[in-house]
């Protein structure tokens, strides 16, 4: 269990509680929180399998695809922001609408 | 003397977790945001003993950025997800 | 060796700080209390620390570098402890009578 | 005594990775919003200790800076805005916590979510303890670089094109925000003396920071996008201040110059480049250096602006007085 294997299943653990989330939750704040998290957990697998170098000093080229992949995360997380915040203001409530059944 | 800096790591780490609970119980917002702002310190002391233990002055920089950043997120909860003109007394506020 | 004595404890010192902050945190009755705790001990705590490490510290800058992030913090706490006690206060939370 | 390292240190990840989990438990599954956001500022702050100890230090800055500076921020400014949008929720907690699934189908649900996280442990298990990745094609091609520091190596020059699509990508993320609504007007007094003072102390060690961050970038853990997000925290700290540069003329055609110009001057060099022979974005390696320099200087301001544009919410409403 080193360090490098620990990480990255928590990663994927992230991963699957975001997943558990984004489809139980309804109102859509939660919803790109829960995006948020996944994308964290993929970036931490990312990093904990850059870890497993010989020498100890980790592979650059996940670091440099994580620190963009952050930057980029929290663009789109504005925009989903922006996005429900306009849903909001146009129907009234920040929830997709409910596909009844009938 | 490194394992007595990563001891004194985990110990922080500890009294933050602890900490987290003020945040599931806390009955007012401002008691919440208060477990949010000592996180940011408890971090800043982890960063600067880890910066010693694993030998990178390159922590410290991170630790310079959340001592840097730590008010912000304070600030913008008081200016806007708690606007004063909200009337609300007692516990909930 | 005699530096790493003194590290020790001083670093122990700044952690029982941290500890009584964060007991502070959890067991006073309302927010006024709680910042005062939060506050105060954060900031002597993370105080010692800066002082322990420093003396393990490699270079003048480093030292130079943990005191301007101690004042930082200082400066920060201060100002978030003030700001959500002014909000506190304008909301009527009410302090805690015995 | 140094026999304990070892096991200090996994002790040590073992707490952050159980932390960090049961922090993301507690986001995803408190019904108030507020709470979800506070523990998902913690969250942050955790991931950020949790590069610190998969020797990220890069990353470790980026999460720190854009954790503790904008995403707080960010999710708190848009709470207040939904609060005031529905004047008749309750502070932010919601009637229907989960949308309307049958038991039957929550079971199968979760049953599924197991089974993938198996399948996925079971790949990761499966990997090989060692494996050295590119570190060492990196390190090879390092001298010709440019920089010293891997990272910035990898970022601006061996992977360049991915980072000009990336500076892309924050330009349309202004574009669709702007685009969307107009920035909205914040009902913001006068900031007190005591905020107000922080700010004029705080905002010129937050630009000297940002600046050095720029900097040390080429050989030490730093670069562009770091500085940027402190550039940015900055700005939000003055818009949180109400002291918005709204009155200034600095919100018509020059914040849309600054946001552009990232992209803009990474798109010049690579056709300059091409134009002396060489392939887009293929740095002479004596020159390499300066071009990065060059390059990093605008990004950083592009995407503190990008950022800071993206907290505001909306494209500016100059006011037509002035």
């Amino acid at each position: 269990m080193t360090p490098a294997i620990l990480y990255a299943i928590t990663g994927i653990g992230l991963f699957v509680l975001g997943v558990h989330a984004l489809t139980r939750r309804a109102h859509l704040l939660n919803k790109i929180i829960a995006l948020n998290i996944m994308g964290s957990g993929i970036f931490l697998v990312f990093g904990a399998l850059a870890y497993r170098t010989p020498n100890g000093v980790s592979d650059p080229v996940p670091h440099a695809m994580v620190i963009t992949g952050i930057v980029v995360a929290i663009s789109a997380t504005a925009v989903a922001l922006t996005l429900m915040l306009r849903l909001q203001s146009k129907t009234g409530a920040a929830e997709l609408p409910e596909q009844s059944p009938e | 003397m490194t394992a007595f800096y990563l001891g004194l790591a985990s110990f922080l780490l500890i009294t933050l977790a602890a900490g987290m609970w003020r945040i599931l119980r806390g009955p007012s917002q401002a008691d919440r945001m208060l477990a949010a702002q000592l996180f940011g310190t408890t971090a800043v002391a982890i960063l600067l003993v880890l910066a010693q233990a694993m030998e990178q002055a390159a922590l410290r920089d991170v630790s310079l950025v959340f001592a840097l950043l730590a008010a912000v997120t304070v600030v913008a909860f008081v200016r806007r997800a708690w606007p004063p003109m909200i009337e609300e007394t007692g516990e909930d506020a | 060796m005699l530096s790493q004595i003194a590290t020790i404890l001083l670093l122990l010192a700044g952690a029982a700080f941290f500890l009584a902050g964060t007991l502070g945190l959890l067991r006073f009755p309302d927010v006024y209390t709680r910042l005062h705790a939060l506050t105060k001990a954060d900031n002597v705590g993370l105080g010692l620390i800066v002082l322990g490490l420093a003396l393990q510290a490699e270079s003048w800058t480093a030292i130079g570098k943990m005191t301007l992030i101690w004042l930082l913090v200082l400066i920060a706490s201060a100002t978030g402890a003030h700001l959500v006690a002014q909000g506190a206060l304008r909301k009527k939370i009410r302090s805690w009578k015995p | 005594m140094e026999a304990m390292i070892q096991p200090l240190g996994l002790a040590l990840d073992g707490l952050l990775a159980l932390t960090l989990l049961w922090l993301a438990w507690r986001v995803l599954a408190s019904a108030d919003l507020f709470k979800s956001i506070v523990f998902f500022i913690a969250f942050g702050l955790v991931m950020a200790l949790i590069w610190v100890r998969l020797g990220a230090p890069d990353v470790a800055l980026a999460e720190a800076a854009i954790g503790a500076g904008l995403t707080g921020a960010l999710f708190l400014a848009a709470l207040s805005r939904l609060r005031q949008g529905e004047e008749g929720m309750a502070n932010g907690t919601h009637l229907r916590r989960a949308n309307g699934l049958r038991f039957g189908a929550q079971a199968a649900l979760i049953g599924l979510l197991i089974a993938l996280f198996l399948a996925l442990g079971f790949a990761l298990l499966s990997l090989q303890n060692e494996a050295p990745g590119l570190s060492r094609e990196v390190a090879d091609m390092l001298p010709a670089s440019g920089v010293s520091n891997p990272v910035t190596a990898v970022l601006l020059n061996f992977r360049a094109y991915d980072t000009l699509l990336e500076m892309g990508v924050l330009l349309l993320a202004v574009i669709a925000a702007w685009s969307l609504s107009a920035a909205p007007k914040e009902a913001v007094d006068a900031p007190g003396p005591v905020l107000g003072g922080f700010v004029r102390l705080l905002l010129p060690p937050m630009i000297l920071v940002s600046s050095y961050l720029l900097w040390v970038g080429a050989y030490a853990p730093g670069g562009a996008f770091q500085a940027g997000a402190v550039l940015a925290a900055a700005a939000v700290l003055l818009l949180l201040s109400g002291r918005s540069p709204r009155a200034s003329g600095w919100l018509g055609w020059p914040l849309r110059v600054i946001l552009s110009l990232g992209l803009a001057v990474f798109i010049a060099i690579g056709l300059a480049l091409t134009f002396a022979g060489r392939l887009f974005l293929d740095y002479p390696p004596d020159e390499a250096g300066n071009i990065i320099l060059v390059i990093e200087v605008v990004a950083t301001v592009s995407i503190g602006a990008t950022l800071a544009a993206l907290f505001a919410g909306g494209r500016p409403q100059q006011d037509k007085r002035e």
